[in-house]
């Protein structure tokens, strides 16, 4: 069973690899001649006028933070929907609940308006 | 017929009327203090009851009442009343009454709260002293803390705070040890009932133990030395009527557990530890009345002259066991403890007296030094004699109460040793020596200076006041008979529990 | 010995899979060049090779010999990394794709859910790309990248929870042995609107148009990657178009029965069809999509991004919610011939 | 791994009545609310009292009687859980019945804030009627975590944003930590499930040492949750910085919750190793009551204060538990619940005192309270004394019940550690009361008056501390008969 | 081959890990946040091995909920740290300070 799963770490392994065998190939081959100018951040032709790792805006936390729920809310559905047809209707009536409580959440979300972006 | 009750009626009578009374609050004082007049004067003749169809016959708890109340926890509402107790009761609501007068005009300030406190007090000291179950009694031991608390800290002197959180945390923390020993008890004793903890068969170290606990209570409350400390200061701050309960009440509270629970519960360890006791007495009156000597404030005499003379009353009490053990038997305990509790009553009015007096000069001169007086008869001729009766009486004089108390139990001392009465004794000396200074030189003499020459001399209300406590001052020095006999049969049961005489 | 013999088959089959697939990214960035051009009625690269067919390889090594600059104040580590975190689950997702039956090179129950895995790590590259450069608009491209694909990515897992539940396993296979019939019995019918929706966040996760917002060059020049040159920009750019693949992969195993002729089982075409092998079917599906994507491309303008954020919420999680709680209707009362 | 078919059997949902009604009504109050404008948010509140009050009846109706069992035996009904529910209720409700006035003035008056409330509640209704360590975390993770939310509630306000944090951080420390213990207790004795891991730990006792560095950790965990020393530094700073409603809510439903968390988990959990616990019990007991009082002592910040004192009365109620009985459990939960109605008393003056722009933060600023209002010095004169256990007020009881259990079992030393350190609590009690009554107000403002229904509540409340101080039989006796004892 | 020894010791380290990152760190919230997660992957590890040891599902339905509640978990302290940050200007654990006493 387990074994199963040993192309799946060469496979990663390979992709690793393979990104690096790309860059390596990258930084031998092309020429490198780095200069100030050539190093500074692009900033459309301008000096840069402030730090970039500026304030962003909140609602992408906002964006993280429901995924964050909303991912891990799927990954209940995953199970449940594989094994449907043994659990029955109490299976189904608990999922009903779930998804009902998640969506009330979302509406709350909604009405709220973190899903605006205006 | 007064069964089941009459003691009710007194705890709660004053209590619902204290609430009462803080209801009506602060906007017609005079509404306020007849009100809290009725009440305590009502309580006081409600009391009257105990004392005739009180049945001197016997050492059974009389006036009984016993309800559920804690159900849960084997907790009883159990009250009822003996020798030992009753006339402590009449006591309190006697005193209730003077200070509630004594507080007519001089307290301005929030009188419905004063008045309130004052009365609530009076119902928890009648049920601390009519409680017949541990819990119960614990109850209102504790309860009695907050009305006191508040009465010192808001009415009291300059230095007020410090006196009352002291006075509240040295009480607390001896009495909190005794509930912890009440919890033990009840273990082995299979219930909270007072009597039914009598007469435990207790291992020795496992008395010395709950001995220890309720000394730490007692002790504190009585107070011996050397956890008096917090007395001169709560007398000094509190108002009149706060010293006068204090000492006359409250005090007594200790010597009345010592009888209630420390002797009769542990019997074995009090004999062990009786002569801690009674060098802790004979230290209190000796040591103490020289300290009081040298007192500069008139309140903070008095109250270190309390000290000395409740030391009397813990040397009695705790005197039986070397008079039985020197072949006195019961007539000879029967005398210490007679003696303890008689000088316990005596003490009540004295105290009082005392207090009230200081009160009244203070009321009209702001100052409790004896430096700042001189010469008051001049001035105040009715209160110069008042002051003098009961100077005597508090020196022990013969003919005032105060004789009665000292000089049995000095007489019961000689029968377990000289040297205790010896040095009980010089409290003659020492009494007079400091009653009748501090008479002297405030009293007598030249007038000292204007203000005391502006003085006047007591009112109707002061008169009242103190004519009351002369009268029982003399009653009981002249005819102490009915008071004793009224004692006897609950002494005599008490000193054969723990003796086995 | 046993377990490097094993290991040098396993790596045999990745290499026979990953090479066609680079060959399948290098010209689909002909392809798309040329089909774009074609529908804008101009030609597109026609000089390098035959009709151009060579330009993918001029522009890889033109890619390979240009300069790899790394911005003064990047963290040079995570700027060399991001790459890589790129790259990496693009190939390696394909591990658990059956291209045709039995034509797989880790066969687990667990497929799926591989697979979601894989791409949902892809968003890793985006951000610590954006944030190693230390740039403006590469954070911002970061910000808007990983917010869209992070939201999209919700509507997509909630489509294949109901692939899953129609299908009943996490197993690729399963999923479309489960749809074994022509293309009525496929899940895109019943699962239609789901379909809809995993195709539109399909396109959204990968960052194209219509939702190319990421490196909308008109505002924010290129995005995430605007200090990467060189190779490390190729690897991002074939990492971009290793996921169109995938993602038109997995919608052909998905909805579109995998290796099933779509006359499968049908009287007369079904046998008509039984001699072409299943790995055509599989990649005709998928070209179908890998065409789609040119064709948004060339056709829909670019969405602002409020209307993406908000087709993405507001518009496609509900649905796939609804047609959850409808797919439970249809799998408790047994519709239709599917369930 | 062998996969059994699992039994999918109809729970009875009867049960769980309780938590059902909350968990519907905090989604009723979360849509209403939605769809109420501004200006009815009188709605929300009546609407979150409603559910409260159902609840507590529901649970002593639903609860009170023989134990049962259901959700595949991870919930249990029984008589505790009946009073504990009643209990979490009953102060849940008082607590918002507090706030609103306050959230009002300051702008916070949200509907988020009873919805937070109301599921928090509801966490706390399932640790007590957990039977499962998945329950147990449950209720204690969807407790704490809205709890979280609520101290951080007044998020312009710095000092509610910092103490939300720490809060945050300890308390997802603690978390971790019980976890971490309960995956190990799962691993000695192979089941989730309370009663199974109470036979296993009968049968195999303190020899499996994973079993016991288990139980350890989850008594670290337990501590922090508690708030016991030295796991108390979220305490101070989370009374302090939360809006006092939010001090107020903290201070005692969760602390009936931790009574319950405390049972359920090493009581019926790990009961048979009570010998194992019970000597780090009685190290977080001491060391609650030196640390606690000694160090409100030194306070001047009333809320600061209440928070070492209230570190302090964890100490007593651990003193309940140590005994390991019956007795002593029911013993901590009276001193729970009525810890509860003084704390909420307490802070209940303090939201009474302030207004808009003006925290009642310092003791000093109870000065003269008597002079003020006569009415609500008398309050704080029966709190105060009831939290340092004066009898003829509820507090007194609290303490005698637990020292009982203690000197039951032998302990007397400790019962009289626990006393001297009651009398130093004394101390700064009645510090708080020579403010209100010794000293004359600053200023000569008019009393700060609050609506005639904070007045009242407060009113209320002091009766009540007052009430079941004289007649505290009915409430004992509940919370011995949810243990089954009786006394003689 | 790896035995449930070994999933444990694991499991401890990271479990370690994670509260020496909390007590150590002194810069970064975030970081602080990532150490509790630590914590959290700790018990997951210990729970699914001795799942796997005692043949026993519970212990994997028990990760499934902690994953679940970690994420609910971040979510509240992210939003915490924003709201911090609002109100100080900065993430740093060392500016916590504005209450002494």
């Amino acid at each position: 069973m387990l074994e199963n799963y040993l192309p799946i770490l060469v496979f990663i392994i390979f992709g690793l690899l393979f990104g690096m065998v790309f860059l390596v190939a990258g930084f031998l081959l092309a020429p490198s001649k780095p200069d100030a100018e050539k190093l500074s951040p692009y900033e459309c032709g301008f000096e840069a006028f402030e730090d970039s790792r500026m304030k962003f805006d909140v609602r992408y936390y906002l964006v993280a933070i429901l995924f964050i729920i909303f991912d891990l809310e799927i990954a209940f559905l995953f199970p449940w929907a594989i094994v449907l047809d043994d659990i029955g209707m109490f299976g189904i009536l608990s999922m009903a609940l779930f998804i009902g409580l998640l969506l009330i959440g979302f509406l709350y979300e909604w009405k709220k308006g973190a899903l605006e972006w205006e | 017929m007064f069964d089941g009750w009459l003691l009710s009626l007194l705890i709660w009578l004053p209590i619902l009327g204290g609430v009462a009374v803080m209801v009506l609050g602060d906007s017609a004082p005079d509404r306020v203090r007849w009100t809290a007049l009725g009440v305590a004067l009502v309580t006081f003749l409600a009391s009257l009851p105990l004392w005739f169809g009180f049945d001197a016959g016997t050492h059974e708890m009389q006036f009984v009442e016993h309800r559920e109340w804690v159900a849960a926890l084997g907790v009883y509402y159990h009250l009822g009343v003996d020798g030992i107790s009753m006339p402590l009761i009449i006591l309190t609501t006697f005193c209730t009454v003077l200070v509630v007068i004594a507080g007519w005009e001089v307290i301005q300030y929030k009188p419905s709260q004063y008045l309130a406190a004052f009365l609530i007090m009076e119902g928890i000291m009648v049920g601390v002293f009519s409680a017949l179950d541990a819990i119960l009694f614990y109850v209102f031991f504790e309860a009695m803390l907050v009305p006191m608390f508040l009465i010192i800290g808001i009415w009291g002197g300059a230095n007020r705070i410090y006196a009352t959180i002291k006075f509240f945390l040295y009480t607390f923390l001896g009495s909190v040890l005794m509930l912890v020993a009440v919890i033990y008890l009840r273990l082995q004793a299979g219930s909270f009932g007072i009597l039914d903890m009598h007469g435990l068969d207790l291992g020795l170290t496992a008395q010395v133990l709950i001995f220890l606990a309720f000394l730490g209570a007692f002790a504190v409350k009585v107070p011996m030395w050397p956890v008096h400390t917090w007395l001169p200061d709560a007398h000094v701050e509190a108002p009149t009527g706060g010293s006068v309960i204090l000492a006359a009440i409250m005090l007594k509270i200790g010597g009345y557990g010592f009888l209630r629970f420390s002797l009769p519960i542990t019997p074995e360890a009090s004999m062990t530890l009786d002569w801690l006791i009674i060098l802790m007495s004979l230290v209190a009156v000796a040591y103490i009345g020289l300290v009081a000597m040298v007192q500069k404030d008139m309140k903070k005499l008095i109250a270190y002259s309390s000290i000395a003379h409740m030391g009397f009353v813990t040397l009695g009490f705790f005197l039986i066991f070397q008079i039985v053990a020197n072949g006195g038997g019961e007539d000879g305990g029967l005398l210490a403890l007679q003696g303890g509790m008689v000088q316990m009553i005596s003490h009540g009015f004295i105290s009082a007296a005392m207090f009230l007096c200081v009160g009244v000069l203070y009321d009209r001169m702001h100052s409790r030094q004896i430096a700042d007086y001189g010469g008051v008869i001049n001035t105040m001729p009715w209160f110069g004699a008042f002051f003098v009766l009961f100077a005597m009486a508090n020196a022990g004089l013969p003919g005032t109460s105060g004789f009665v108390g000292e000089f049995m139990v000095i007489l019961a001392a000689f029968q377990a040793n000289f040297w205790y009465a010896f040095v009980a004794g010089t409290t003659l000396i020492l009494g007079a020596a400091y009653s009748l200074w501090m008479v002297k030189r405030v009293v007598f003499g030249e007038v000292a200076n204007d203000n005391v020459a502006k003085l006047e001399d007591v009112n109707r209300r002061e008169v009242l006041v103190l004519g009351l406590l002369a009268v029982m001052v003399l009653w009981i020095g002249l005819w102490p008979a009915p008071l004793v006999e009224v004692m006897e049969p609950s002494l005599l049961n008490l000193l054969q529990q723990v003796t086995g005489v | 010995m046993a377990v490097f013999t094993e290991l040098f088959w396993i790596t045999l089959k990745i290499v026979a899979l990953v090479v066609p697939l680079f060959l399948a990214v290098a010209y689909l960035t002909y392809a798309e060049r040329r089909v774009i051009g074609a529908m804008q009625d101009r030609r597109g690269p026609n000089r390098v090779g035959y009709q151009g067919l060579l330009q993918p390889f001029a522009d890889a090594l033109k890619l390979i010999m240009k300069e790899i600059s790394i911005p003064s104040n990047a963290n040079r580590v995570l700027f060399v990394v991001a790459p890589l975190l790129a790259i990496m689950p693009a190939l390696a997702a394909w591990a658990v794709i059956p291209v045709a039956e039995g034509w797989v090179i880790a066969d687990i129950n667990a497929g799926l859910l591989y697979v979601l895995a894989m791409t949902s790590l892809g968003v890793y590259g985006i951000i610590i790309a954006g944030w190693a450069s230390n740039s403006k608009y590469a954070l911002l491209g970061t910000l808007r990248a990983s917010a869209q694909v992070v939201s999209y990515e919700i509507a997509m897992g909630f489509a294949l929870v109901g692939v899953l539940m129609a299908a009943g396993s996490m197993n690729l296979g399963q999923i479309i042995t489960a749809q074994e019939g022509g293309i009525f019995s496929w899940f895109w019918l019943p699962l239609l609107p789901l379909f809809l929706v995993y195709w539109i966040s399909g396109v959204a996760e990968t960052n194209r148009a219509p939702f190319d917002v990421a490196e909308g060059e008109s505002e924010i020049v290129a995005g995430f990657h605007v200090e990467y040159s060189g190779t490390s920009f190729a690897v991002f750019f074939l990492a971009e178009y290793a996921n169109m693949i995938l993602i038109s992969a997995i919608a052909a195993v998905m909805f579109l029965g995998g290796w099933y002729s779509p006359f499968h089982g049908w009287p007369l075409l079904g046998p008509m069809f039984d001699w072409v092998p299943g790995i055509v079917w599989f990649l005709l599906k998928t070209c179908f999509f890998i065409f789609c994507y040119l064709w948004f491309r060339a056709t829909f303008p670019r969405y602002r991004y409020d209307q993406i954020m908000r087709l993405g919420w507001k518009v496609l999680i509900p649905v796939t919610v609804v047609w959850l709680i409808v797919l439970t209707i249809f799998i408790v009362t047994g519709f239709g011939p599917w369930f | 791994m062998t996969v059994d078919t699992p039994d999918f059997v109809m729970p009875d949902f009867s049960l769980a009545l309780p938590e059902i009604w909350m968990l519907l009504m905090a989604c009723v109050v979360l849509v209403v609310d939605l769809y109420s404008k501004d200006d009815r948010r009188g709605m929300t509140f009546m609407l979150t009292q409603f559910t409260l009050v159902v609840a507590g009846v529901l649970a002593i109706t639903t609860h009170w009687g023989e134990p049962a069992v259901t959700f595949s035996g991870t919930y249990v009904s029984d008589s505790l859980a009946g009073i504990l529910k009643a209990a979490i209720a009953g102060l849940g409700f008082l607590s918002f019945a507090y706030c609103r006035d306050y959230l009002e003035e300051r702008g916070l008056l949200k509907g988020e804030y009873f919805v937070l409330g109301l599921f928090s509640l509801l966490g706390m209704m399932i640790l007590a009627s957990a039977h499962n360590l998945l329950t147990v975390y449950l209720g204690l993770e969807l407790l704490a975590l809205t709890l979280y939310a609520m101290v951080a509630f007044n998020r312009d306000n710095l000092q509610a944003t910092e103490a939300g944090m720490k809060y945050f951080v300890l308390g997802a420390i603690a978390s971790g930590i019980l976890l971490y213990g309960m995956s190990l207790i799962y691993g000695a004795t192979g089941s989730l499930d309370l009663a199974e891991i109470a036979a296993y730990a009968g049968d195999q006792g303190a020899n499996d040492w994973l079993l016991i560095l288990g139980m350890t950790m989850v008594v670290v965990g337990v501590a922090f949750k508690f708030g016991a020393v030295p796991f108390h530094t979220w305490m101070p700073d989370v009374y302090q910085g939360a809006p006092a409603t939010v001090a107020l809510f903290a201070s005692t439903a969760p602390k009936v919750a931790a009574v319950a968390l405390f049972i359920r988990l090493l009581g019926e959990g790990l009961g048979p190793v009570h010998d194992q616990w019970q000597p780090m019990i009685i190290m977080l007991a001491i060391a609650s009551l030196v640390v606690g009082n000694l160090a409100a002592l030194a306070q001047t910040n009333i809320k600061r204060m209440l928070a070492y004192s209230t570190a302090s009365h964890v100490g007593f109620i651990l003193l309940g538990f140590i005994a390991g009985t019956a007795e002593g459990y029911s013993a901590a939960l009276f001193y729970a619940i009525t810890y509860g109605l003084m704390s909420a008393g307490a802070f209940g003056l303090i939201i009474l005192l302030s207004h808009r722009g003006f925290e009642a933060e310092n003791i000093s600023d109870f000065k003269g309270l008597n002079d003020r209002s006569p009415v609500m010095a008398l309050i704080m004169l029966l709190l105060m004394f009831s939290m340092t256990g004066i009898p003829g007020t509820v507090g007194f009881y609290a303490k005698w019940l637990v020292l009982k259990s203690v000197v039951d079992v032998g302990l007397v030393w400790l019962a009289v550690f626990a006393v001297v350190f009651a009398v130093i609590g004394a101390f700064y009690y009645l510090r708080v009361l020579k403010f209100v009554y010794f000293d004359k107000p600053e200023t000569e403002e008019a009393p700060q008056g609050g609506s005639m229904a904070m007045r009242g509540l407060l009113v209320a409340n002091g009766i009540a501390v007052l009430l079941l101080g004289i007649f505290p039989d009915s409430l004992i006796s509940a919370c011995m008969a949810a243990f089954g004892v009786s006394y003689g | 081959m790896i035995g449930l020894a070994d999933y444990l010791v694991l499991g401890a380290l990271l479990f370690s890990l994670g509260v020496a990152g909390i007590f150590i760190n002194r810069k970064n919230l975030i970081v602080l946040l990532m150490c509790l997660e630590l914590i959290l992957l700790a018990v997951n590890m210990n729970f699914i091995a001795f799942s796997a040891y005692l043949q026993d599902f519970a212990g994997q339905i028990f990760v499934f909920f902690i994953l679940t509640v970690a994420a609910a978990e971040a979510a509240i302290g992210l939003a915490i740290v924003v709201a911090l940050f609002r109100n100080r200007g900065s993430i740093n654990v060392g500016d916590l300070d504005s209450m002494k006493g």
